[in-house]
Order: structure tokens, then C-alpha cells, then sequence
């Protein structure tokens, strides 16, 4: 297990920790928003470290050019889709969190 | 295609195309569809006359077609079929013509001719079967065909008549069809042979199978035939005009049941085969009673047409008895029935159509005196009646003569008490009606109607009924002439019996 | 390359679930559902089975019939919807008339 | 080497686990829009099992068909009735709960475990390996003229079917057009975030279809996967709300949906005229005209696939 | 023009030209029509050709693409398919030709597309010797007639087109689900190859029963029929007669081939099962008809009962049985398209098909009703017609085979089949009190129905000719009774 195998192996580790920590957040928060911004937020950073980790494996570096585009498309799309849910839900009236 | 395998096709061919070409014409060109009529029957008359000759000097007519690949359509002229061809080309020239008259201007004639020339086709076609499959084939073609004359007048009583005669024959043919694949699958050929082609093959060893199957054939036929427990149709059916009752009862499709158990009895089973099998003898019994039960309940009968059906019912019924007592001469008899029984029953028809047709008579009991306004008409009827009494010199007396002496000789004697029984109950139902019309004082309400011209009624009304008459008399009289019906019957008999 | 085929008997399980769920809901969308899972039930069972292959490459032809299967699939749930949505503009109901469809 | 084979075998089983439960909570939710979203759910779960069983390009056509295009359509197909239904109750009750209902349902489900029982005995009394068709088309890939064998079968091997499948589709969006389509949907306000999102995503789209179209040759891909991909950016374009000019609904929206079945049969009909089989492609050029067919194809299914969306209907085409 | 009528491939035609004529009338609709009645004709053009090259040179396999059986796909052309598809061509040029009048302008144009595909897809079904090249047929089929059946547009031609189209993927997907099995277990989807390879096991017992499930849902088998009257009731009248006379016959079809070429070991439990099944269908289907008021549910109760005789084909298992059983597929599929184009012209004649008040429009039109009895006189099977033979056929192999009971059920079907064709047929002669006004029907329609119609009675008169094409290359299974 040369040097790569470990930085790779703690760096999905960091992101698997994040994903975790999105569905967690998905989980207990009360409200669609506190929901959206946990998930948003924490998957995308997760996805940034599993990323990284699988570029350090990769073999060629098209390969982690293409994770690359992976990673900024999931970061648009996941930004954009968030809004649009927040926007759809506040027209349908779904009133935000108060304790 | 030379001539012995053509002119049976043309026979066909000359009501089949005629019929086919009168659908399509339009109900207002009556000269061209009276004029096919006429044609057509003229010519099937000549083409039978041609292939009479042909026959008498040896000629063997076939003309065969594949319609399975181990069976085949055939249509062959023996003795027997061109007996039947020949009475049905007759009479349904002599009921065109009557028809004609009869439906001078009511709807639908060109629907009328076109299913009436169709049915002569299947009734020539069953004549001329050469094997049982196509006998099947044309029989069914018949009930298809006389469906839409019994329902011809459109009435609601014409459509239920309709619907038991359907119910009646469907049942039967479905029965007859079973019966036919059943011995299809037991013998390897279906064709009607002099001496029935069961004798001797291995399947004959098997009697349980084939008295099932001869049960099946005989009610598939018998319900044509009008044998007792099947004949509900035939009085039902006479809500139908007359031209098509008359061309019923005496020629089309009663005959067509009698010919099929003459054809079952003698050209498949063979008589000796089926007399030891013992199937003759209960079909004997079933005969007899269907000629006393009709008989009795035609006494009943006040509506003219409902009591010659009855009559007919009981008379068809000869020819079933002849034909299963084992003996050439009561063979002889039931036979040459079918001829005269063909002749005397149209007459009587034409009769009934005509007082129905101009004087709107269709009771008995108003027929008093009737004979005064229309003599030509009832002299006919006189005819008819007394020849089906079997008063001597007619051609019922015929019959009823070597029926009898055919029963004596078969030591069955108690079907000479039948034959007299039947004989008194026929004058009990027509003596009447005859005295009736020819010396009680007309009393119905037909006699306003004046007669207007020479003739009691229109011409094509009248000759038919004349004709038949005379035809009834000169077979009486004729009986020993070379041509006659009882020559061509014994001629017959002697080929199903051999040497 | 397990030796138990497990996802073939995945496919058998979903496709007993679709048919159960195609015969007893009534709403039309359920049973498009229902037969889009039997779907996928059905190619799993062709997919698994063409990867007993040993030490090969799977079999492509079975893949290539579900890529088949799959188009076919969105063709019919696509045109299944509009006609529910027909039914449903003209009936009122998205149910065909008899509650339990066999 | 065991212990990768545990992991693998529980990864296996949870993904598999996975696929009942998602599956049986979709169809069973009491409210239609829960079981849609669980469906796709489902399908993209679908795909992790297309590649734990090294099917790359059955899991690229269930991700871009399945997951994506079917639920954008159940999604609409939603919205849609919607506005029919009056009441929402009925959409997600399933049938009522009378006893006989009760009955014929534990009747129902008892039979099918029956089923899911024989089948999976059935599935394991297979023999354990089989080549299946695996060695005869490694034997003639190199005459295919590709190189990816599951793009020699769909295209060369099995054209024929590939040419039925096509004018499968093609029959859907002419049934769809046949019930009349449906009313045009309701142009949503322009969102700023959804207009720069199909900005920037549909060249991308676009690029990717034709990435994915030109690996199909020698690697996952193809041309339904790419064909997905372009009706997924049609979708996007309908749902932002750009309505595509009159023109092009006309005559070349017709030529466009028809421009693959017709290549396929115009290249049959030569076959049949020259005497050759059907659909028998020139050893050395069949490289070439897979290829060419396969753009056809593409440009066809992509076309037709957002039709299907639309679902609008031929009338703004005459304009009635 | 010889060597090219040699060498050309009739069969890869008979799929190719209905397919481009689609797309032609799809994409330009108003010359729709003309188009349609180019391709029926040269549809039977190529199906002339191929029975020419068939009867003289015997059945011959086309594999597609040139590429070997267990690797492409294969065509077979043989008696069975060769029959089927010349009875596919005459039926389909009829309901061509009745089309070109029923359809309204904006309907036609919607038509056309949709009926050349069901067409082609039928074509390409009775062609292909390939399993899972059936089911995408299949579907081709279904969706096709689905789509043809909500054409109608009313609210029950919708619902009876969703339970249609969802009772279709059911099939379907239980087919495919056979065909997975099939192929795992024995290595190829190539029927002839198929052939070499299965033996008894239950692997194959229960891919094929799942594959005979699917296939007896789309062929309406007794217990699975609840979906075809109110779809063939309610399909416009081509339509309905495309449906009954040859989308039924298209799935009982495959059951065939499979049953000939696959099936090892005749199971006389499970062909006496099938043959339960359909004297429940005869005298279920027999029942229903009699008590249909509307004359297009008759005529679909009618189908029930018919497909109820072809399953009794299975128990029989003797050679004639299963020429009967095909014979009784041509006879039905012309008289009962006839019976359906019959009834459209009294639909679009008099707006409804209440048989109670048939009569005040049997009055004008005299050839429908003609059309429909003749049919008639097909499907109760009274001779000479084609349906004659067929019964002919199966009662005698019921009888050599000592199951009399089937030769029972066959009778009392032809007995219903005369009720309930006799019920519609007596109104026909009744007089009508109020000849009310009504659209006159254009002539083609008339006379493509009685062309049908008396082809289906023709047939029973050729019948040594049919019977051995139908066998050219593949002779039926079960003992050759003498």
C-alpha cells in the first residue's frame, strides 16, 4: 500500500464523512429549507474530497479532467435545483422554521 | 370436361347462375327476371331429359372435385338421383311459373326468385350427391337457402317460424355432420355404392358404433324428413307464401330428408347389412307413428295450409315406411312414393294458394260452396284429395298398393292396418272439405267478390294446378308404361337388390 | 463474480412486486409504475445471468436486448400517460371504469 | 482476497435490498408524487446494479432513459392531472378497504410469493457458468466494423431489431399526436436561474450527446444513449420555457423525427434491391455507415424523445 | 426483370415497404390515401412473388445481416408463415380499401401512419424465427393497435385502449421474461437452434409457461379475454376487424411455432388444461354473444369463442387438428373482418348497432347484411365455406383420437355460432315501419365487405390447395393417422 493508496484512502474518507453529515442534516432538520441547505452544502464539499481522492488514482489526466466536470456539474445543477425547490416551495406557501 | 363430367355441373349451373344474376337485378325489371326464371327452368328440364336418355343407354355421368385430400365432391346421375332430379326440374317449373302469378306485385321478388332458384340448386345438388359428404354439403346449403323464403313476408310471426325451422335443421345438421365425420373416420370412403359399402369391412365387426351412427344420420335427416318428434317446424313454417310452402313440402326439403334416409339405408348401410344390424325395425316403428300421429292431429286442423302439413308429415312418412321394411316391393312402393306423393301434395298447395290468393280463403270452415265461384281450382283439389284417399285409377292407390303387398311379403301385417287406418283418417280430413266446397250453399264472405273476367283467377295461377292434376292422373293410369314413375322405381330396385 | 446469481433473484423479486401492485391499485400512474418496475425486474434477469461468464467479458447480447427493452419502455410509459391523461379528461377519473382491473 | 469479496458481496446485497424496499414504498405510497420521486430513486439505484454487473452501457441508458426521461415524463404526466382531478384523495388511495378487497389483495400477493419463490429456484437451477453469445461475437467484432461488441450487436448483429425499436418510438409520439396531444402547457415566468442554467447546460448536453455517440464505437455508449442525452436538453429547453420558433415545429421537426427509421430502411431497401440480406452491411465499410446511422439514429430518438414530453401535438405544426 | 425478380428478397420487402410507406404518410399527410393503397398493393405484389418462389424452390431461412443463427437474427419462410401472411395481405388490402371511405379528412391522416405500421409489424411477426425479434414485434403490434383502437376518441374507446395497451405490456413483459429464461438456459434466442437444444427440464417448463402466459393474454384466452370485447366494440370498424381478424391471430401464432419447433414432449395434462380453457371460451364466448345487444360486442363475443376453438387444437394434437386449427385462423380471420366491415357500414349508415331496430336499415343496405350473413354462414362453419373445413378437420381428429368430448364442444360452439349469427340475420327480413334518414355508405365499402365475406366461403372449395402449402417445409407434429 504505497503513499497514494493512503491519501486517496483519507481523502474519500473526508468526503464519505461529509456525505454522512448531509443525510444526517437531511434527516433531522424540521423544514424543506434547512434541509436543501444541509444537503447542498455538504455533498458538494463531499464530492469535492472524493473527487480529489479518486484524481490521485486516477491513471491519465483526461480522467481526472472528466471527474473535474463531474464535479462542476453537480455543483450548477445542485445550486440551481436548491433555488428553484426554494422558490417552488415558498410560491406553494411552505412557511420557514420558527421553534 | 367432356360431356358425361359437364352436363351434371350444368344442371347446377342453370338455376345456380340465373339466381346469382336475379339478386342484383332491380326490383322493377320484371320482364327479364320472369324471363331468366323460365329459362332457367326450361333448360335444366331439357338438360335432364338429355341426361335420361343418356343414362338409359349406359352413360355414366360423374364429375368428381377435390375438396379434401382424402375426400372428394362428387356429383354422379344413377337411377335414384335422376328419379328425384327429375321430379324436382318438373315441379319447380311448373312453381316458377305459379310464383310468378302468385307474387304479382309484392316486394322483394328479386330476393324472392334469387333465393328460390338457389334452393332448387341445393335440392339438385342433394339429388345428384355422389358421396355423403357432398350430400352433406348440399343439404346444408338447403337449409340456408329456404330460410329466407320462410321469412320472406318480414312479419314477426314469419321471423319466429323462421327461427324454430333454424333451430330445428341447425340441430340437425350438426348431428347429420357429426354422423358423416364418424364414419369418415371409421371407413376410408364415403361413396354411395348399389349394395352400401359397409358389408364385409373390418369395421363392421364393430355393431355398437354403427347403430350410434345410424341413429345419428337418421335424426340429422329425419328432421327434414318430419319423422315424428322432429317435424314442430313444418307446420309453423306455413306462415310462408304459397309458391314456396308448395315447393317445401312437396319437392325441396321434405323430399330431401326422405331421399337422404333412402340414400343412408340403402347406398351406405345396404338393407340386408342394416336389417341385421337391426336398425330397419324401430326405424319402421318410428314411421308408423309419425303417419297415425299426423294424421290424427291434421283432423284437428282448421287452417287449410296447417292440415296439409300435417298431411304431408304423415305422407312423407310412407316413403321412410317402405324403404326400411326389407323386400323389393315395399321398396318399390316407398320410391315411387316420393314421385306421386310429390305430385299429389303440390297440386293440393296450388289449390290452397289460389282460394287464399283471389278469395282470401284460409279457413276450412268458410270453404263451403267454393267449389261454384272457382271449379277449375277445386277439381284439382278433388284430384289431389282422392288421390292421396288412394282412390284406385290415382297415383296414391299406386303407392298404398305395393306398400301393402310389400308388407305381406315382409310378414309384418300389422302395417297393412297402419296403411288402412291412415287411409280412413286421410278421408276423414279431406272428404269434407271436398263435400263441403262442392255441394253446401257458400255462406263466407268471399262471395261479393264477383267474378270479373273468363277465368275464376289469373292464368299462372290456374295451369299449374291443372297440370299437376292431370300428371297426378296419367301416373295413375300410365303406371305400366316404360317411362313411368313405378317403371323407373322397379328399375331402382332391382339394381339396390341385384341379381 | 459471486456465484449467486443475487441480482437475477432481485429481478424476480421486483418483478412479482410490479405485477402485484398492477393488479390490486386501480390508479392508472401506479400501474404505469408497476409496469416500469416489472421492467427492470425482467432486464436485471437478463443482465445477471449474462455475467456468469468466467473470466470473460459478459455477454453483450443480452445487453444489447435490454437496451432494446428500455427504449421500448419509455415509449410505451410516455404514450400510457398521455392516454391516462385522456381517460382522465374524459372520464373524470384516471381509473378504468371497473375498480379492479385483472 | 476473500475479505474484497465480503465487501463486494455486502455492498451487493444492501444495493439489492435497496432495490425491493425503494421499489415496494414507490408503488405502495399513499401519495403519487412520494412514489415518483421514489421511483427515480429507484432507477438510479437501478444503475448502481447495471454496474456492479459490468453492463456500462445498460447503466448509462437506465441513468439518461429511466431515471432521467421517465420521471420528467411521470413528473408532467402529474402536474397535468392535477388540474383534472378534483381531488387529490383519490389520486393516492389504493383500492378501498372492504373485506372483499382484503381478501382478493392477501389472495394476490400470496400467489405472487408462490411465483418469486419458483423463480428464484428456477434462476438458481441455471447452470452456474454459461458463455452464452459472449465468444461468437468476439469472434466476428472485427468484421462489424466497431469495436464495442454491445454497439455490434444493437447496430450490426441485431439491426433489425434496432430498426424495430426505433419505429417503437416513432409509433409512441404518432399515438401520442393521434389522441389529439394535450394543451399546450402554461409558460412559466422567466426564472433568471433556470434561463442561465439551460444556458450554460445545453451546450453541454449537446457536446456530451456527441461525446457519448462517437464512444460508442469502441466503448460504453452509443446512440440511444446519446439520443437520450439530446432529449434530456430538450426537456431542459421546454421547461425553460423557450418556445422554438414556428418554422421549426413545421416540416423539419417531421424530417428530424424521421430521419433515423428512414436512413435505416433506405439502407435496407438497397440491401433487398442489390440482392444482398437484409440490412447486410459492406465488410469494409460498415464501420462508416454505423457510424452514419448512428447520428441518424441519435438526431431522431433525441427529437422524438422531447416530442414525447411536449406532447403538444402536431397542431401548432398546421397551426389550427 | 427476371434475374431481379429472382434474386430480389420478397420477404425482407414484405417488412420494408409497409414500413416506408408509414413514415411516407406520416410525413406528407394529404397524400396519405394514395400513398396506402401504393403499398397494399405492393404488398401483395411481393406476397404473389413469394408464393411463387415458395411453392416452387420450398421453405427457405433469410438470416438478416448475413450473420449466422445463434449470432443474427434468422427469417423463416415456410407453409405456416406464407399462409398467415397472404391471409394478413388479402384481409389488410380490404380494410385498405373499406378505409379509404370510412375515415373522416382529419382522422385519415392519423390513420394511415398507424395502420401501415400494424401492418408491417404483423408481417414482420409472421417472418421472424427469432424469439426476442417476436417480442419486439409484439410490441410494434400492440402499441399499434392500442393506438389504432383510442382513435375512436370516445370515453370508452379511451378506457378499453388503457386496459388494452396495459393488459399488452403485461403480456409482453411476461414474454420477455420467458424469452430471459429460454435464452440463459440453453444459449440462443434462434428457434432452430432452440430446436437442437431444449430438453424436458423444468427451467424450460416454466420459461415456457410464462412465455404461453403472456402470449394467452394477448391472444384473450378464456380467463385473460375481459379486455377484447369492449376494445373490438368500440375500435373503429377497420379497426376492430384488424384486431379480431389478425392481432388475436398474430400472438396464437407464436404459441404455434413454439408448440411445433420448441416444445419437446407433448404434457397431456397441460393440453387437456388448454383444451378445458377453451371449451370455457366457446361456451363463455357463445353465452355472452347471444346476450350482446349491440351487434360490434356480438361480433367481439364471437372472436372469444372462435380463439376458444383454436386452443382445442392443443389436446387433439393430431396432425389434421392442427391443419383445422390453421385453416379455421384464414377462414375466421376473412369472414369475421368481413362481419366487422359489415357492421361499420351499418354504424355509418344508421349511427347505431342496437340489433333490436336492425331492421329499418337492413332495408337499404341489402349488401352489407348480405356480407354479413355469407360471413356468417363462415364462422358457424356450415359448408361449403372455409369454416366448414376446419370444423370438418378438428371433429375428425377428435374422433380418430377417441376424445369425442372436444368433437361435443366443437358441435355445440357451431350451434351457438348459428344463435347468435341468425339473431342478427332474422331482422334483416323483417319490414321496417319508419325508413328514418341516414348517410348512404360508399360503394367500396359495401363491396370490400362481400369480397371478404365470399372469400371466406370460396375457401372452403381450394381447400387441397391450402392445405399443402400450408405444409411446405414443416410438417405438422402428432401422429399422421391414416
Amino acid at each position: 500500500m504505497i503513499l497514494s493508496d493512503y491519501v486517496a484512502a483519507v481523502l474519500l474518507l473526508v468526503g464519505v464523512f461529509f456525505f454522512l453529515a448531509g443525510t444526517v442534516g437531511l434527516v433531522r432538520f424540521p423544514d424543506v429549507y434547512t434541509r436543501l441547505h444541509a444537503l447542498t452544502k455538504s455533498d458538494n464539499v463531499g464530492l469535492g474530497f472524493v473527487v480529489m481522492g479518486l484524481a490521485v488514482e486516477a491513471e491519465s489526466w483526461f480522467v481526472v479532467g472528466k471527474l473535474l466536470l463531474i464535479w462542476m456539474l453537480v455543483l450548477l445543477a445542485g445550486a440551481s435545483v436548491a433555488h428553484l425547490i426554494a422558490r417552488g416551495a415558498t410560491q406553494r406557501g411552505v412557511r420557514m422554521w420558527t421553534d | 370436361m367432356n360431356a358425361s363430367t359437364a352436363l351434371p355441373l350444368l344442371i347446377l349451373a342453370s338455376s345456380l347462375l340465373p339466381g346469382l344474376v336475379i339478386f342484383f337485378l332491380p326490383e322493377s325489371s320484371i320482364r327479364i327476371r320472369t324471363a331468366l326464371n323460365l329459362f332457367g327452368a326450361v333448360t335444366k328440364l331439357v338438360l335432364v331429359a338429355v341426361m335420361a336418355r343418356g343414362v338409359l343407354h349406359g352413360v355414366d355421368y360423374e364429375a368428381r372435385m377435390r375438396l379434401l385430400p382424402d375426400l372428394d365432391l362428387v356429383l354422379r346421375a344413377d337411377a335414384l338421383s335422376l328419379l328425384f332430379v327429375s321430379l324436382s326440374s318438373v315441379l319447380w317449373l311448373l312453381t316458377t311459373v305459379y310464383a310468378i302469378g302468385y307474387l304479382e306485385n309484392s316486394p322483394h321478388r328479386s330476393r324472392f326468385f334469387g333465393f328460390f332458384s338457389l334452393c332448387v340448386t341445393a335440392t339438385v345438388g342433394v339429388a345428384m350427391a355422389g358421396n355423403l359428404i357432398t350430400f352433406l354439403l348440399f343439404y346444408e346449403l338447403l337449409t340456408l337457402t329456404t330460410y329466407p323464403l320462410i321469412v320472406h313476408r318480414g312479419t314477426e310471426v314469419a321471423r319466429l317460424a323462421g327461427r324454430s325451422y333454424l333451430r330445428y335443421t341447425i340441430a340437425g345438421g350438426a348431428l347429420l355432420l357429426v354422423g358423416v365425420v364418424w364414419l369418415s373416420t371409421l371407413f376410408d370412403t364415403l361413396e354411395f355404392a348399389p349394395g352400401g359399402f359397409m358389408a364385409g369391412t373390418e369395421a363392421a365387426s364393430r355393431p355398437g358404433t354403427l347403430i350410434v351412427i345410424f341413429a345419428l344420420l337418421i335424426a340429422g335427416l329425419g328432421v327434414k324428413a318430419a319423422l315424428v318428434p322432429l317435424h314442430g317446424w313444418l307446420p309453423k313454417a306455413m306462415v310462408a307464401p304459397a309458391p314456396v310452402s308448395a315447393l317445401l313440402h312437396a319437392v325441396a326439403v321434405v323430399k330431401a330428408g326422405a331421399f337422404g334416409i333412402v340414400r343412408v339405408v340403402y347406398d351406405v348401410y345396404g338393407i340386408e347389412f342394416a336389417a341385421n344390424l337391426g336398425v330397419t325395425q324401430p326405424l319402421v316403428m318410428v314411421a308408423a307413428a309419425t303417419i297415425l300421429y299426423a294424421s290424427v292431429r291434421a283432423l284437428f286442423q282448421d287452417d287449410l295450409k296447417r292440415r296439409l302439413a300435417y298431411s304431408t308429415v304423415s305422407q312423407v312418412s310412407y316413403i321412410t315406411l317402405g324403404i326400411a321394411m326389407v323386400g323389393p316391393i315395399a321398396t318399390i312402393g316407398g320410391i315411387v312414393h316420393i314421385v306421386h306423393q310429390g305430385l299429389m301434395k303440390i297440386a293440393l298447395f296450388f289449390c290452397a294458394g289460389n282460394l287464399a290468393e283471389t278469395l282470401d280463403i284460409h279457413k276450412v270452415s268458410d270453404m263451403d260452396g267454393v267449389a261454384h265461384r272457382m271449379p277449375w281450382t277445386m277439381g284439382a283439389f278433388t284430384v289431389g284429395a282422392f288421390g292421396m284417399i288412394g282412390v284406385p285409377p290415382l297415383a296414391g292407390f299406386i303407392s298404398k298398393w305395393y306398400l301393402g303387398t310389400g308388407a305381406l311379403a315382409a310378414e309384418q301385417g300389422w302395417i297393412v292396418l297402419v296403411l288402412v287406418a291412415s287411409s280412413v283418417l286421410n278421408a276423414a280430413y279431406f272428404l269434407p272439405i271436398v263435400h263441403a266446397a262442392w255441394f253446401k250453399t257458400p255462406k263466407g264472405k268471399w262471395q261479393d267478390k264477383r267474378d270479373r273476367q273468363r277465368l275464376e283467377t289469373r292464368w299462372m295461377l290456374l295451369l299449374p294446378p291443372m297440370a299437376t292434376a292431370l300428371l297426378v292422373l296419367a301416373v295413375g293410369l300410365l303406371a305400366n308404361m316404360p317411362l313411368s314413375p313405378l317403371e323407373w322405381a322397379r328399375l331402382i330396385t332391382m339394381t339396390e337388390y341385384g341379381p | 463474480m459471486s456465484s449467486v446469481p443475487l441480482f437475477a433473484l432481485v429481478g424476480a423479486g421486483l418483478f412479482c412486486i410490479g405485477l402485484y401492485a398492477l393488479i390490486v391499485y386501480a390508479h392508472l400512474l401506479r400501474k404505469i409504475l408497476a409496469i416500469n418496475v416489472m421492467g427492470s425486474g425482467v432486464f436485471l434477469v437478463l443482465a445477471t445471468l449474462a455475467d456468469r461468464t468466467v473470466n470473460a467479458a459478459p455477454d453483450p447480447v443480452p445487453h444489447a436486448m435490454i437496451i432494446t427493452g428500455i427504449v421500448v419502455a419509455v415509449a410505451t410509459t410516455a404514450f400510457a400517460l398521455v392516454l391516462m391523461l385522456k381517460v382522465a379528461e374524459k372520464t373524470g377519473r384516471a381509473e378504468l371504469p371497473d375498480e379492479r382491473t385483472g | 482476497m476473500d475479505r474484497l469479496t465480503l465487501v463486494l458481496w455486502i455492498f451487493d446485497s444492501v444495493t439489492g435490498l435497496g432495490l425491493l424496499l425503494l421499489a415496494g414504498w414507490a408503488l405502495a405510497s399513499p401519495q403519487l408524487f412520494r412514489g415518483i420521486i421514489l421511483f427515480v430513486a429507484f432507477s438510479l439505484m437501478m444503475s448502481i446494479a447495471w454496474v456492479r454487473i459490468d453492463a456500462p452501457d445498460v447503466a448509462l441508458a437506465e441513468i439518461a432513459i429511466g431515471a432521467g426521461l421517465t420521471g420528467a415524463l411521470l413528473l408532467a404526466a402529474l402536474s397535468r392531472l392535477g388540474d383534472s382531478e378534483p381531488t387529490q384523495e383519490s389520486m393516492n388511495r389504493p383500492i378501498e378497504r372492504s373485506y372483499r378487497a382484503r381478501t382478493f389483495r392477501s389472495l394476490t400477493a400470496s400467489l405472487l410469493a408462490a411465483v418469486a419463490v419458483a423463480l428464484v429456484f428456477l434462476i438458481l437451477a441455471l447452470p452456474g457458468d454459461s458463455e452464452g453469445l459472449g465468444a461468437e461475437v468476439a469472434a466476428s467484432l472485427d468484421a462489424s466494423g466497431v469495436s464495442s461488441p454491445v454497439t455490434a450487436v444493437l447496430l450490426n448483429f441485431r439491426g433489425y431489431d434496432t430498426l424495430l425499436e426505433l419505429l417503437v418510438l416513432l409509433l409512441a409520439l404518432l399515438g401520442v399526436w393521434s389522441l389529439g396531444g394535450l394543451p399546450a402547457q402554461p409558460v412559466s415566468p422567466a426564472v433568471l436561474v433556470l434561463d442561465t442554467l439551460a444556458r450554460i447546460l445545453i451546450p453541454v448536453l449537446l457536446l456530451s450527446s456527441a461525446y457519448l455517440l462517437w464512444a460508442g464505437t469502441h466503448a460504453p455508449g452509443g446512440a440511444f444513449q446519446a439520443g437520450a442525452v439530446l432529449g434530456a436538453a430538450g426537456v431542459l429547453l421546454s421547461l425553460a420555457g423557450w418556445q422554438v420558433r414556428q418554422r421549426y415545429t413545421g416540416v423539419t421537426l417531421r424530417l428530424l423525427l424521421i430521419a433515423g427509421p428512414s436512413l435505416f430502411l433506405a439502407f435496407a431497401l438497397y440491401t433487398i434491391v442489390a440482392g444482398q440480406s437484409l440490412l447486410e452491411y459492406p465488410p469494409q465499410r460498415a464501420g462508416v455507415m454505423i457510424v452514419l446511422l448512428e447520428v441518424a439514429a441519435t438526431l431522431s430518438i433525441g427529437t422524438t424523445l422531447a416530442a414525447l414530453f411536449v406532447a403538444e401535438g402536431p397542431r401548432n405544426k398546421e397551426g389550427q | 426483370m427476371e434475374a431481379l425478380a429472382a434474386t430480389v428478397s420478397w420477404d425482407a420487402c414484405l417488412i420494408v415497404l409497409p414500413l416506408l410507406g408509414a413514415i411516407a404518410c406520416f410525413a406528407w399527410p394529404n397524400a396519405a390515401k394514395k400513398l396506402a393503397l401504393g403499398t397494399a398493393l405492393a404488398v401483395l405484389v411481393s406476397i404473389a412473388s413469394l408464393t411463387i418462389r415458395v411453392t416452387a424452390a420450398g421453405a427457405f431461412r433469410h438470416a438478416v445481416g448475413a450473420w449466422g443463427a445463434p449470432l443474427g437474427i434468422e427469417l423463416l419462410v415456410d407453409g405456416l408463415s406464407l399462409v398467415m401472411l397472404s391471409a394478413t395481405a388479402i384481409v389488410g388490402l380490404a380494410i385498405t380499401i373499406y378505409s379509404a371511405g370510412y375515415f373522416k379528412a382529419d382522422v385519415s391522416s392519423r390513420f394511415w401512419p398507424l395502420w401501415l405500421f400494424l401492418w408491417a409489424s404483423l408481417n414482420a411477426l409472421f417472418l421472424s424465427s427469432d424469439i426476442f425479434n417476436l417480442y419486439v414485434a409484439l410490441e410494434l403490434t400492440g402499441l399499434a393497435a392500442v393506438t389504432l383502437t383510442a382513435l375512436a376518441g370516445s370515453a370508452d374507446a379511451l378506457t378499453a385502449a388503457a386496459r388494452y395497451l396495459l393488459v399488452s405490456l403485461l403480456g409482453s413483459l411476461t414474454y420477455l421474461l420467458g424469452v430471459a429464461l429460454v435464452y440463459h438456459g440453453f444459449g440462443s434466442v434462434d428457434m432452430a437452434v432452440l430446436a437442437g437444444r431444449v430438453e424436458s427440464t423444468p427451467v424450460f417448463w416454466a420459461a415456457f409457461s410464462l412465455m404461453f402466459v403472456g402470449l394467452a393474454l394477448k391472444t384473450a384466452l378464456f380467463p385473460f379475454h375481459f379486455w377484447l370485447p369492449p376494445a373490438h366494440a368500440s375500435a373503429p370498424a377497420p379497426v376492430s376487424a384488424a384486431l379480431s381478424g389478425l392481432v388475436i391471430k398474430a400472438s396464437f401464432y407464436i404459441l404455434m411455432r413454439l408448440w411445433f419447433e420448441i416444445v419437446p414432449a407433448d404434457y397431456s395434462t397441460f393440453t387437456n388444461f388448454l383444451g378445458v380453457l377453451g371449451a370455457a371460451a366457446v361456451v363463455w364466448g357463445g353465452l355472452q354473444a347471444l346476450r350482446a345487444k349491440r351487434l360490434k360486442l356480438l361480433i367481439a363475443y364471437s372472436t372469444i369463442m372462435q380463439v376458444g376453438y383454436l386452443f382445442l387444437a392443443f389436446p387433439l394434437a393430431v396432425a389434421a387438428a392442427w391443419r383445422g386449427a390453421l385453416y379455421l385462423i384464414l377462414s375466421h380471420a376473412l369472414a369475421k373482418s368481413a362481419m366487422f366491415l359489415a357492421a361499420g357500414n351499418i354504424l355509418y349508415c344508421a349511427g347505431h348497432d342496437r340489433i333490436e331496430s336492425l331492421d329499418r336499415i337492413a332495408q337499404r343496405l341489402p349488401m352489407s347484411l348480405a356480407a354479413f350473413a355469407v360471413a356468417g354462414v363462415s364462422i358457424m362453419g356450415l359448408p361449403p365455406s372455409g369454416g366448414f373445413i376446419a370444423k370438418w378437420l378438428m371433429v375428425e381428429a377428435a374422433l380418430k383420437s377417441g376424445q369425442w368430448w372436444w368433437a361435443v364442444t366443437l358441435v355445440l360452439g357451431s350451434l351457438f355460432a348459428a344463435a347468435y349469427v341468425f339473431k342478427v340475420v332474422g331482422y334483416a327480413f323483417t319490414q321496417a315501419e319508419a325508413p328514418h334518414t341516414s348517410i348512404d355508405v360508399p360503394a367500396a365499402m359495401e363491396w370490400a365487405a362481400l369480397a371478404l365475406a365470399v372469400a371466406a366461403v370460396l375457401m372452403g372449395l381450394i381447400a387441397p390447395w391450402i392445405l399443402a402449402s400450408m405444409e411446405i417445409g414443416r410438417a405438422f407434429p402428432g401422429a399422421a393417422i391414416p
